[in-house]
C-alpha cells in the first residue's frame, strides 16, 4: 500500500496516505488530477472495479468529499481515492467513461446532495425522488425532521423518547 | 337421421358429472403437490371457492370485443371438446354429441379455445400476454406432434377414426389396450401429454413470476372464473381422449373416474419432480424424445 | 406482277439519279429515295400477295437473255418475295426514320443506303454464286459507307474492323467460288446442287470455304466483336437494317447455300447456330448497354435461326414455317427495338425508363420482346412448339435443351430490360421522337401483331391448331388495349361482366372438376375484381394484364390438346408477370417469377412434345397412352414444369415477393387463382398419367415428400416474416405444400382433399390478402410489428382475418376443417407414412405464423400514428364480407360442391369416396356432420357468451395503457406492443431449417452464369487484329471439326 | 506452271493473312489486305488457266466456232476482273477509314480503337 | 412529467397532423364508482364467504416486510390450506397488503396496484410503518399514516410482525369479509377526491389519471 502510494506521489501531487488497514487505504488528490489518478490507478494498478462513489456534506468546511473506492481484485486491496470540492455549486468531472457504472452513482449524488456531473448519462433523470421539490436531501442543511413533518401527515399519539433516557429507564424499572 | 332430443339433457348431464369431477381432481392433484412439498395444501372445495368468488366480484374491465370473447372460445372450446367424444363407452346417454363428428374433430376443436383465448389475450395490449402466447403456441407446435403420430398410428391400428370403434377395438381384457398392443405410440403420446397440460417442465407459457401468468395476466372476475371452468373441463376432455385411444375406454363411471385420475397423475407426477424448460428447450426435448417414439409407432404398425 | 429485277433497278437508278443532283436538292433527294424505296416494297409486296393469295408458282428471271449457267438468273418464289419485302420495308421504314439524319448527312447517305437495300434484295434474289459474291461485297462496302456517316465516332473504328473481317472473308468466298466453279463448271446454284459439288474432287473444301466465309456474315460465335461493334456504334435506323435485314439476307443465303452442301453440312449449321445462340445470349446478361444487348441478342437469333436451317432434315417442308417464324419476328422485333433505342437519350438500360411517358412504346417494346421471346400469340411461339416438337419427335433432346436454355437466358435479359423501363427512375431527358420515327415502330408493331394472326392462321391449315389471337377470351384481354383510355371503373365493370359472362355461356362445357376450377378463375376473379375498383384514374395496363391473364387460365381448363394446354400456360404466365410487376417494389420479384415460369413452361414444352413423339396434334387425354421409358420422363418433366407454378419447395424463391409485392388487388388474383393452374396442371398430370416409375422411384412419392416438404418448409418461413404480405405468400407455400400432398397421394380422398384445398385456399387465401392488403393500404406500410391494435378501427378488415385465420388453421367449424378431416382419411388409406411425420409437423406450426398474423396486426397497442386512420375501403372489404359468407356457408354445406366432383372422381379412383347421407358425411374411416358442429359450437358459444355478458354486463371499458405492468405503466405503444421477432425461441430451435437454401443455390447458379459470361465476353477486346484471328481461328476449328467429323 | 501459279497465290494470301494479322499500323494492314487479294487473283486465273489454249477473245486468230477449243474458260477471268475491281473498291474504302481514324486520334495503330468492347 | 407522456404532434399515413395527448388517449378516465352488493342477501352472504375463503394476494412487496410473506408459502405456515394464495397480478388479486415502509415513489405504484383491483378488495397494512411511520417517522420520504392515501382494513402491528401474526391477521380479515365490513373499495370511491387530494399532496409529480383502471 505504501510502495503504492509513493508511487503514486511520484506522479500526482497526492495527498498522504490514510491506511485504515494494511489493505485498505484514502489517499486525497487534487480535483483536477483525479481523473488521470483514476486512470492511472485502474490500467497501470490493476484497480479495475470501481466499488463505490460517495459523498460526504463537510458542511463547516464548506466542502463535499467525494470518494472514489477502487478495488484491486487480483491483489486484494482497496483504495478510496478522495477529492474535496467546493460545496457551493459543486461541479465534478464525470468519469462515466472510465467505469460505466459511475454513471449511476453519479445520477444519485446529483439527486441526494446536489452535486453536478457534466456529461453524466440521464444524470437528470429522476432516481428515487420523483417530484422533489427541496434542497437535496442529503445535504446537512436540509431538516429532514421537518420536511417530514410538513409534509407527511402523522397520526396522533406517537410519542417521541430520546433513546439514551428511555432505555435507561426501560432498564432501571425493568431491573427492579 | 331425426335429432334426438334427450341428447341435450344426456350431454348436460355428462358435463355436470365432469365440471365437479374435474374441480375435485384440480384441487386434489394439487393437494398431492402440496403434499410432495410437505405442505398440507388446499381445502378440496378450494377451486369451487374461487370460482364464486370470482364470479362474485362486482368490477370488471373490458378491453375491447375480443378480449370479451376469448375466455367464451376458451370454454367453449373446453365444454366442446367434450361432448364431441363419447365419454362413457356402450352407453347411449353417455355418447354425448359423438355424431357431429369424429376424432378428427376432437383433435382440431382443440385449438378452438387455445385460439380464441390467445386472440382474447392479444387485444388486452399487454405484452406479456403476447409473450406468453408466442411461447406456447412455439411449444405445442412440437408437443402436439408426438400425440398426432400416435393418433394416426392408433388410427392406422384399427382402420378407424371413429373414438367408439377405436374403443370397441380395444375391449376385452386389458391386454387388449393400445397401451399394450403399440406400446411405443402410447409412449409417444404420453411424452407428448406432458407437454399439453401447462405442468412443469413445461409451463414456461404461463411463468407466473417472470411473465406474470403469461396470456390471461389482464383476465379477472367472471372472465377468470369462465377459464377456471374451464381449467376443470378441459384436462377431463383431453384424458378422456387419451383414455379412449390408448387404454380402453371406460364403459361405466368408476373406470372412468379413475382412468382419469391415474393419467392426470402422470403429468402431475413428473410436473412436481422436474424445474422448467425454456420454450427451445422444451421444443428440442419434444423433437428428440418424443418425435421419433411417435414416427416408429407409426412406421410399425 | 412486276418483274423483280426492277426491284434492284429502282435503287440502283434512283442511287445514280441521286449522284446527279446537285448538293442543296436534299428535300428532293430524300424523295426519290423515299420513292425507290417505296418501289421495291411495291414490287416486293405485290409478289407476296402473289404467292399468298394467288398461289402463283415461284418465277426464275433471267438476265442477259439466256438460261442458268451462261447468266445469272433471279428467282422470286414466297421466301424470296416475304424477304425482299422485309428488306426493302425495313429500308424504307428506316429511311423515314432517319429523316433528319439523312437530310444532314445529303444524297451521298441516301445513295449508300439504297444501294445497301439493294445489296440485301440481290443477296436474297440471286441464283448465282459470284454474283452472290458480288452482291456482298457491295454489302459490305454500303454497310462500311454507312457506318462512315454515323455520327457516332466510335464508328469508325467498327466499320474498319468490319472491313478487316469481310476482306478476309472476301477470300474465302472468292476460293470457294473458284474452286467449286472448278469442280462443277458452273456458277448456277442449283446448278451446282444438281452436280452434288461435295462429290466432286476438291468439292467439299470448295463448299467449306463458301459456307463458313456467308456463315461467317451471321457473326458466329467467336467471330463476332467486329459484329457487336457495329451494332453498338450504328445508328439505331440503320442497326435495325443490320439487323432485320441484312441477317435475313444472309441466313436465306445460307439457306440456299445449304442447298448445295446437302444434308451432310446440316449438323455444322446447327452446331455453330446453337453455339452462337446460347454463347451471344450469354454475354448478354452482363450487358449494360443497349445497342451492345440488342446486338447480342441479334446474333444469339441469327444462330437459333442457323441452329434451325440446320435441322431441315427432320423439319423438311416445316423449316419455311418454324425458321421464318422465328426470322420474321426477329426481323421486326429487332427493327422495332433498333429504333426504340434512337428515342431513347441515355445508353444505360435503367435510361429507357423514359419510354413511361409514351405508353404507345412501352407497349411497342414489349411486344418486341415477347416476340423475341417466342411467346404468344407471335410467329416465334408457334415456331418454338413445332421445333421442339418435331425435334422430340427424332429425339434431339440436347438441342431441344441448350435452345430452350438459351431461350431462357435470353428472356431473363429482355424482361429484366423490361423491368428497368417499368420500374427505374424516369430520366431527365425524355424520348423525343418525330411522327416518321413513331410511325415506323408502329408499322414494327402492327406486322408483328399481324404475323401473330398469319402465324395463328398457318398452323390452324397445317397442324389443326386453334388460332391464339381468334380465342375468345385472348380477344377480349385485348380488347382492353383498345379500351384503355376508359376510366377505370368502366374497364373494371366490363372486366366483370366479361368474366360473369362467359362463365354463364360456357358454363355446361366442364365436368364436375373443371367446374371447381372455372368457378375459381371466373366468378372468383369477378369477385376479386370488385376490389379493383377503389382504384382511382385509368391504370392503364391492368387491365389488358388481367384479362391476359384470366384468358390464360380459362383457356388452360377448356384446353383439350397440349398445344392449347401450352399456349394459355404461357399467356397467363406473361399476364401475371405484367400484373405482378405492377407493384411498387415488384421488379427483382416479377424478374424471378418470369424466369421461373418461364423455366417451367419450357419443361412442359419439353415434356409435350416429348409425349407427342411427332404428331402435330396431341390430345391431353393422350398422355395416358404413354409407356416405358418415355412416361416417367414426360411426367417428370411436366411435374417439375407445373410444381415450379405451384412453388414447390426448391421451386419456390419467386413466390414471396413476387406475391407480396403485387399491388393490394392483384396479390389475391396471383395467389387466390393464379397457383390454381399449377394444381390443375398436376391433377391434369396425374389423372392422365398415373404413377410412374422412374430407375425403380415412384415419382409419385418423390411428389408427396416434396409436398410435405413445401408445406413444412412454407408455413416454417412464414412464422419468421414480418411483412404482412410476405408472411401470407410463404403461408401459400405451406398450403400448396399440402394440396400437392394429397394429390400425390393417388386416391380418392387425398384428390378430394386437394380440390377442397383449392377452393379454401382460393376463399381464405384472397380475403387475406385483401384485408391484409386494406390494412397496408392505410398504414402506409406492411410491416406487421409498425402496426397493432387496429381492431376497433378496422373491425371488419378484423373480422375478415378471424375467420379466415379459423379457416386456414383447420379449426372447426368453418371449412377448413372439411380440408383437414378429409386429410386424414386420405392418408389413413395411403401406404405412405414416412412423409405424414413431416406433414404432421407443418399442422401446428400453421397456427405460429396466423396468431402472428393477427395479434401483431389487429391486437396488440395502437401506435400513435394510425389512430386515425379508417376502416379499409369499402371496395376492399365487400370481397372479403362475400368470402366471409362464402366460407361460412362452405362450411355448413360443402357437399354443395364437393359432392359432384366425388362423384366424378370415382371414374379415377373407383370407390374410397365419401358417403352422403343427409347432411353427415362419412368415409370407410370416420365421419362428421357439418351442420351439427356449426349448431353444436353455435349454441355452446352462444350461451356461454350471453352468460357471461350477464355477469359482466358493468365492465368498464378501458384504453390501451390500461393495463397492469408491474406497478409501472407503459410510455409508448411501441415499446409495448410485443411483434417483432414474434417467434424468437422457435428461431433458436428450428431455425437452422429455414436457412435460405434455396435461395443461395438460385443466386449461385445465376452469379455464376453472370460471372462466367463477364469473363469470357473479355473476348472481345475491342482490337480489329484480335477479331480477325477469331475469325481466322473460328475457320480452323470449323475446319478441323468438320473434316474430324 | 499452273501449280506454281497456285502455291504463289496462295503464298501471297497466306502473307498477306500474316501481315494482317502481325501489323498494327493500318496501312500496313490495308496493304496487307491488297497481296491477300491479288493472292487471290492470282488462284482464280490459275484455277481457271488451261495449259495450251489462248485468251478468250474472240478475233481474227480465234473464231466463234473454235473457241470452244481454243480458247481458255472466259469465267474465271470475269470473276477476276470483277474482283480486282471490288477488292479496289474496298481497299479505297479502307484508306478512308484509316485516314478518318487517323484524323480523330492522330495513330494507326490499330489496338487503340478499341473502345468498343465487351 | 416524462417526455413520453406530453402531448406531442404526430403524422398519420397519410400526412395529415394530429395531437396525441397520452395521458387521454391511451388511459381511461372515468373515476371509480361504488359497486352495491348483490340485491339477494344470501347471493351476498354467500359470495362474502366466498371471498373470505378464498383469499387473493397481490405478490408486490413494498417495504421489508415482504419477506415476512414469503415463509407464509412454505411448508411451515403453509397459508394455502386458509384459501389464501398469491397473485402474480393485481387484476386478479383481492387483498394488498402493504408490507411495511411507502416510500412516496412506492406509494404512486401501490396506488396504481390497488386501483388495478376489482371490487371488492382490502388492504393490510403490515407493520408500524405503515401505522405511524416507524422508524421512519422522521423520514423525508416515507408517508406515515397508510389509512390517508389507501382505505385500509386492517393494521398488523410489529416491526416486522412474525409470519404468524400475519397468519392470524389474515383470520381476522376474514371474518371482516364475512361480516360485510369490508368494503375498502366503496369507501375509496365514496371518499376519492379525499384520498386523491391526500395522495396529490405528497405525490408532487402526479402524472396520471386521477383512477388506474
Amino acid at each position: 500500500m505504501r510502495e503504492l502510494h509513493t508511487k503514486l506521489k511520484s506522479l500526482f501531487p497526492v495527498g498522504d496516505l490514510t491506511e485504515q488497514r494494511s489493505n485498505l487505504g484514502f489517499v486525497t488528490v487534487p480535483q483536477e488530477h483525479l481523473r488521470a489518478v483514476l486512470v492511472h490507478l485502474r490500467d497501470r494498478e490493476g484497480f479495475t472495479h470501481l466499488v463505490l462513489l460517495t459523498a460526504v456534506d463537510w458542511l463547516e468546511a464548506g466542502q463535499f468529499q467525494l470518494t472514489y473506492l477502487l478495488s484491486n481484485r487480483t491483489a486484494g486491496k482497496d483504495l478510496g481515492v478522495r477529492v474535496m470540492l467546493a460545496r457551493d455549486g459543486a461541479t465534478m468531472q464525470s468519469i462515466h467513461d472510465v467505469w460505466p457504472t459511475a454513471a449511476t452513482y453519479q445520477r444519485e449524488l446529483r439527486e441526494m446532495f446536489g452535486i453536478d456531473f457534466p456529461g453524466s448519462p440521464r444524470l437528470h433523470e429522476e432516481f428515487i425522488l420523483e417530484g422533489w421539490n427541496d434542497i437535496p436531501p442529503y445535504r446537512r442543511d436540509f431538516d429532514t425532521l421537518k420536511y417530514a413533518q410538513e409534509n407527511y401527515s402523522e397520526r396522533p399519539g406517537r410519542v417521541t423518547h430520546d433513546p439514551a433516557a428511555h432505555m435507561k429507564q426501560k432498564l432501571n424499572s425493568g431491573g427492579n | 337421421m331425426p335429432f334426438d332430443w334427450m341428447k341435450i339433457p344426456y350431454s348436460l348431464l355428462t358435463l355436470f358429472i365432469v365440471v365437479n369431477y374435474g374441480f375435485f381432481l384440480n384441487a386434489l392433484i394439487q393437494k398431492m403437490g402440496a403434499r410432495a412439498g410437505r405442505r398440507y395444501g388446499i381445502p378440496i372445495w378450494q377451486n369451487y371457492v374461487d370460482m364464486i368468488k370470482n364470479y362474485g366480484l362486482r368490477s370488471s374491465i373490458t378491453h375491447g370485443a375480443m378480449f370479451y370473447l376469448g375466455p367464451v372460445f376458451r370454454l367453449s372450446g373446453g365444454v366442446g371438446l367434450l361432448l364431441f367424444v363419447p365419454t362413457i363407452y356402450g352407453s347411449y346417454m353417455f355418447s354425448n354429441l359423438s355424431f357431429a363428428g369424429d376424432l378428427i374433430l376432437a383433435l382440431y376443436f382443440i385449438f378452438f379455445g387455445t385460439l380464441g383465448m390467445a386472440l382474447g389475450a392479444g387485444e388486452s395490449g399487454h405484452p406479456h400476454a403476447a409473450i406468453g402466447v408466442s411461447r406456447g403456441l412455439a411449444q405445442v407446435s412440437t408437443a402436439e406432434l408426438p400425440f398426432a403420430l400416435a393418433v394416426f398410428a392408433v388410427a392406422l391400428q384399427y382402420q378407424t377414426l371413429s373414438v367408439t370403434e377405436i374403443v370397441a377395438a380395444q375391449q376385452g381384457g386389458f391386454l387388449q389396450w393400445t397401451l399394450f398392443t403399440n406400446p411405443l405410440a402410447v409412449a409417444a403420446a404420453m411424452l407428448g401429454f406432458l407437454g399439453s397440460m401447462m405442468r412443469p417442465p413445461f409451463d414456461v407459457v404461463i411463468a407466473p413470476q417472470e411473465i406474470p401468468i403469461g396470456p390471461p395476466t389482464e383476465y379477472h372476475s367472471a372472465y377468470l372464473a369462465l377459464m377456471q371452468t374451464n381449467r376443470a373441463i378441459f384436462p377431463i376432455a383431453k384424458i378422456v381422449i387419451y383414455m379412449n385411444l390408448f387404454f380402453g375406454g371406460a364403459s361405466d363411471w368408476p373406470t372412468f373416474f379413475f382412468k382419469v385420475f391415474l393419467i392426470y397423475l402422470w403429468s402431475a407426477f413428473v410436473g412436481v419432480v422436474f424445474p422448467r424448460f425454456r420454450v427451445e428447450q422444451s421444443i428440442r426435448w419434444f423433437l428428440i424424445w418424443a418425435v421419433p417414439l411417435g414416427i416408429l409407432s407409426i412406421i410399425l404398425v | 406482277m412486276v418483274n423483280a429485277i426492277y426491284i434492284i433497278v429502282a435503287a440502283l437508278g434512283a442511287a445514280f439519279l441521286l449522284g446527279l443532283l446537285k448538293s442543296e436538292k436534299r428535300g428532293t433527294a430524300y424523295v426519290i429515295t423515299l420513292f425507290a424505296l417505296s418501289v421495291m416494297t411495291w414490287i416486293s409486296a405485290g409478289w407476296v400477295w402473289a404467292f399468298v393469295m394467288e398461289r402463283a408458282a415461284p418465277v426464275d428471271f433471267l438476265t442477259g437473255g439466256t438460261s442458268p449457267p451462261f447468266s445469272i438468273n433471279f428467282r422470286m418464289g414466297l421466301p424470296e418475295a416475304v424477304l425482299t419485302l422485309l428488306a426493302s420495308l425495313t429500308g424504307l421504314l428506316s429511311a423515314l426514320y432517319m429523316k433528319d439524319v439523312l437530310c444532314a448527312l445529303g444524297q451521298r447517305a441516301m445513295a449508300v443506303l439504297l444501294v445497301a437495300v439493294m445489296a440485301l434484295t440481290g443477296i436474297i434474289l440471286t441464283r448465282d454464286l459470284f454474283n452472290l459474291f458480288v452482291f456482298f461485297e457491295l454489302a459490305i462496302i454500303s454497310t462500311a459507307g454507312l457506318m462512315l456517316l454515323s455520327e457516332d465516332a466510335r464508328a469508325l473504328a467498327a466499320g474498319f474492323k468490319y472491313l478487316i473481317v469481310s476482306q478476309m472473308l472476301s477470300v474465302f468466298f472468292l476460293i470457294g467460288i473458284i474452286f467449286a466453279y472448278h469442280a462443277t463448271g458452273t456458277l448456277n446454284i442449283d446448278g451446282m446442287a444438281t452436280a452434288s459439288l461435295g462429290l466432286k474432287a476438291g468439292g467439299a473444301i470448295a463448299f467449306f470455304f463458301l459456307f463458313i466465309a456467308v456463315v461467317a456474315e451471321l457473326k458466329p460465335f467467336p467471330a463476332n466483336g467486329w459484329g457487336l461493334d457495329i451494332y453498338e456504334s450504328a445508328h439505331p435506323g440503320f442497326a435495325a437494317i443490320f439487323s432485320a435485314a441484312t441477317s435475313s439476307a444472309v441466313i436465306y443465303a445460307v439457306d440456299k447455300l445449304l442447298l448445295i452442301g446437302g444434308a451432310e453440312w446440316l449438323p455444322m449449321a446447327t452446331g455453330i447456330g446453337v453455339i452462337t445462340f446460347l454463347a451471344a445470349n450469354l454475354f448478354a446478361l452482363p450487358q449494360t448497354n443497349d445497342r451492345r444487348l440488342l446486338g447480342y441478342s441479334s446474333i444469339a437469333q441469327t444462330g437459333l435461326i442457323l441452329a434451325v436451317l440446320g435441322q431441315r432434315d427432320i423439319l423438311g417442308d416445316n423449316v419455311l414455317y418454324i425458321a421464318g417464324g422465328l426470322l420474321l419476328s426477329h426481323a421486326i422485333a429487332k427493327a422495332g427495338l433498333n429504333w426504340i433505342s434512337g428515342l431513347v437519350a441515355g445508353r444505360e438500360l435503367p435510361d429507357w425508363a423514359a419510354l413511361r411517358s409514351r405508353p404507345i412504346l412501352v407497349f411497342a417494346f414489349v411486344t418486341f420482346i415477347a416476340m423475341l421471346s417466342g411467346l404468344p400469340p407471335f410467329p416465334g411461339f408457334y415456331a418454338k412448339w413445332e421445333m421442339v416438337r418435331i425435334l422430340a419427335g427424332e429425339g434431339r433432346i440436347a438441342l431441344i435443351g441448350l435452345i430452350l436454355l438459351g431461350l431462357l437466358i435470353e428472356a431473363g435479359y429482355l424482361f429484366r430490360w423490361f423491368g428497368y423501363i417499368i420500374k427505374r427512375e424516369v430520366p431527365a431527358q425524355s424520348v423525343r421522337c418525330s411522327p416518321f420515327q413513331i410511325s415506323a415502330i408502329f408499322v414494327a408493331l402492327a406486322s408483328g401483331w399481324a404475323l401473330g394472326f398469319v402465324w395463328g392462321e398457318l398452323s390452324n391449315q397445317y397442324f389443326g391448331h386453334d388460332n391464339l389471337l381468334l380465342a375468345i377470351p385472348v380477344v377480349f384481354a385485348l380488347t382492353f388495349l383498345l379500351l384503355d383510355w376508359l376510366p377505370a371503373w368502366v374497364k373494371n365493370s366490363i372486366a366483370i361482366v366479361g368474366l360473369s359472362l362467359f362463365f354463364y355461356l360456357t358454363f355446361s362445357d366442364y365436368d364436375p372438376l373443371r367446374m371447381i376450377f372455372a368457378i375459381i378463375f371466373l366468378i372468383g376473379g369477378a369477385v376479386i375484381l370488385l376490389a379493383s375498383y377503389d382504384s382511382k384514374g385509368r391504370r392503364i395496363g391492368f387491365y389488358p394484364a388481367t384479362m391476359l391473364m384470366f384468358a390464360g387460365l380459362i383457356l388452360l381448363i377448356r384446353a383439350t390438346d397440349t398445344f392449347g394446354f401450352f399456349a394459355a400456360w404461357e399467356l397467363l404466365t406473361i399476364g401475371s408477370y405484367f400484373l405482378i410487376l405492377r407493384g411498387k417494389h415488384s421488379e427483382p420479384h416479377a424478374l424471378s417469377y418470369i424466369i421461373f415460369s418461364l423455366g417451367g413452361a419450357f419443361l412442359i414444352l419439353a415434356g409435350f412434345a416429348l409425349a407427342a413423339q411427332g404428331a402435330p396434334l396431341f390430345n391431353i387425354d393422350a398422355l395416358a397412352q404413354l409407356t416405358q421409358p418415355l412416361a416417367p420422363w414426360v411426367f417428370l418433366l411436366l411435374a417439375i414444369g407445373f410444381m415450379t407454378k405451384t412453388a414447390a419447395i426448391g421451386l419456390h424463391i419467386w413466390l414471396p415477393g413476387a406475391h407480396s409485392e403485387a399491388e393490394t388487388d392483384v396479390s389475391p388474383m396471383v395467389s387466390g387463382i393464379l397457383l390454381k393452374a399449377g394444381l390443375f396442371g398436376l391433377i391434369v398430370l396425374l389423372m392422365t398419367m398415373g404413377k410412374q416409375q422412374l430407375y425403380g422411384v415412384e415419382l409419385t412419392y418423390v411428389m408427396l415428400w416434396i409436398g410435405a416438404l413445401s408445406a413444412l418448409l412454407g408455413n416454417l418461413m412464414a412464422i419468421f416474416q414480418e411483412d404482412a404480405k410476405r408472411l401470407l405468400a410463404y403461408s401459400s407455400i405451406g398450403q400448396m405444400g399440402y394440396a400437392l400432398f394429397g394429390l400425390a397421394l393417388m386416391n380418392h380422398l387425398g384428390w378430394l382433399m386437394a380440390l377442397m384445398f383449392v377452393i379454401n385456399h382460393y376463399i381464405y387465401k384472397s380475403m387475406l390478402f385483401l384485408s391484409a392488403g386494406g390494412v397496408a393500404k392505410r398504414t402506409g406500410t406492411r410491416d406487421m410489428y409498425r402496426m397493432g391494435g387496429l381492431i376497433t378501427l378496422m373491425p371488419l378488415s378484423f373480422i375478415a382475418t378471424l375467420i379466415g385465420i379459423i379457416a386456414v388453421s383447420g379449426v372447426p367449424p368453418l371449412s377448413g376443417f372439411g380440408g383437414r378431416w378429409i386429410f386424414y382419411n386420405a392418408i389413413i388409406s395411403s401406404e405412405y407414412r414416412l412423409p405424414m411425420v413431416i406433414i404432421f409437423l407443418a399442422g401446428p406450426i400453421a397456427f405460429l405464423y396466423l396468431f402472428r398474423l393477427i395479434h401483431t396486426i389487429f391486437l396488440g397497442q395502437l401506435k400513435d400514428e394510425y389512430r386515425k386512420i379508417k376502416e379499409a375501403p369499402f371496395w376492399f372489404i365487400l370481397p372479403q364480407m362475400i368470402y366471409v359468407a362464402l366460407l361460412l356457408a362452405f362450411a355448413v354445406a360443402p357437399g354443395v360442391a364437393l359432392r359432384r366432383v366425388d362423384t366424378y372422381l370415382n371414374q379415377i379412383f373407383p370407390g374410397g369416396g365419401l358417403q352422403w347421407t343427409g347432411t353427415e358425411i362419412s368415409s370407410a374411416y370416420g365421419y362428421w356432420n357439418p351442420v351439427a358442429i356449426m349448431i353444436i359450437i353455435a349454441v355452446i358459444f352462444g350461451t356461454l357468451f350471453a352468460w357471461l355478458l350477464f355477469v359482466n354486463r358493468k365492465a368498464q371499458k378501458v384504453k390501451q395503457f390500461n393495463i397492469v405492468y408491474a406497478a409501472e405503466r407503459p410510455y409508448r405503444p411501441e415499446t409495448t406492443h410485443f411483434a417483432w421477432n414474434f417467434f424468437a425461441p422457435y428461431r433458436k430451435a428450428l431455425g437452422f431449417l429455414v436457412q435460405p437454401f434455396a435461395t443461395r443455390f438460385w443466386d449461385g447458379v445465376t452469379n455464376t452464369l453472370h460471372t462466367a459470361a463477364d469473363i469470357s465476353r473479355r473476348l472481345y477486346n475491342g482490337n480489329g487484329q484480335s477479331y480477325a484471328f477469331h475469325l481466322l481461328s473460328f475457320v480452323v476449328i470449323a475446319y478441323l471439326m468438320r473434316m474430324g467429323a | 506452271m499452273t501449280y506454281i501459279a497456285l502455291a504463289t497465290g496462295f503464298l501471297l494470301i497466306l502473307i498477306g493473312f500474316y501481315g494482317a494479322l502481325t501489323n498494327r499500323n493500318l496501312l500496313r494492314m490495308i496493304v496487307a489486305f491488297t497481296i491477300a487479294n491479288s493472292g487471290i487473283n492470282v488462284v482464280i486465273i490459275a484455277i481457271g488457266y488451261m495449259h495450251g489454249r489462248t485468251a478468250p477473245i474472240l478475233d481474227a486468230t480465234v473464231s466463234a466456232a473454235d473457241a470452244l477449243t481454243r480458247v481458255i474458260d472466259p469465267v474465271p477471268q470475269v470473276l477476276v476482273l470483277t474482283a480486282i475491281v471490288i477488292g479496289v473498291g474496298v481497299a479505297a474504302l479502307m484508306l478512308v477509314f484509316a485516314y478518318k481514324l487517323y484524323e480523330r486520334k492522330g495513330t494507326l495503330d490499330i489496338s487503340k480503337f478499341a473502345e468498343l468492347k465487351w | 412529467m416524462k417526455d413520453e407522456l406530453k402531448i406531442r404532434v404526430v403524422k398519420g399515413p397519410d400526412g395529415v397532423e394530429f395531437e396525441v395527448e397520452p395521458l387521454k388517449d391511451y388511459y381511461c378516465e372515468a373515476a371509480p364508482t361504488v359497486m352495491p352488493a348483490a340485491y339477494i342477501k344470501v347471493v351476498e352472504d354467500l359470495f362474502n364467504w366466498a371471498r373470505s375463503e378464498s383469499i387473493w394476494i397481490l405478490g408486490f412487496g413494498t417495504g421489508c416486510g415482504a419477506i415476512e410473506m414469503r415463509p407464509l408459502m412454505t411448508p411451515r405456515f403453509d397459508a394455502y390450506r386458509f384459501g389464501v394464495q398469491w397473485r402474480p397480478t393485481p387484476r386478479q388479486a383481492n387483498l394488498f397488503v402493504i408490507s411495511g415502509y411507502l416510500s412516496t415513489k412506492t406509494l404512486k405504484r401501490a396506488i396504481r396496484s390497488y386501483e388495478q383491483m376489482q371490487n371488492p378488495k382490502y388492504v393490510i397494512g403490515l407493520g408500524s410503518c405503515t401505522i405511524n411511520g416507524g422508524m421512519y417517522w422522521d423520514s423525508y420520504n416515507t408517508i406515515k399514516r397508510l389509512d390517508d392515501y389507501l382505505p385500509v382494513d386492517l393494521y398488523i402491528a410489529g416491526c416486522m410482525p412474525r409470519p404468524e401474526a400475519l397468519l392470524a391477521g389474515f383470520q381476522d380479515m376474514k371474518k371482516l369479509i364475512r361480516a360485510g365490513k369490508a368494503e375498502g373499495a366503496n369507501l375509496y370511491a365514496e371518499n376519492f377526491e379525499w384520498y386523491k387530494a391526500n395522495q396529490k399532496r405528497v405525490i408532487h409529480d402526479w402524472d396520471m389519471p386521477d383512477y388506474n383502471w
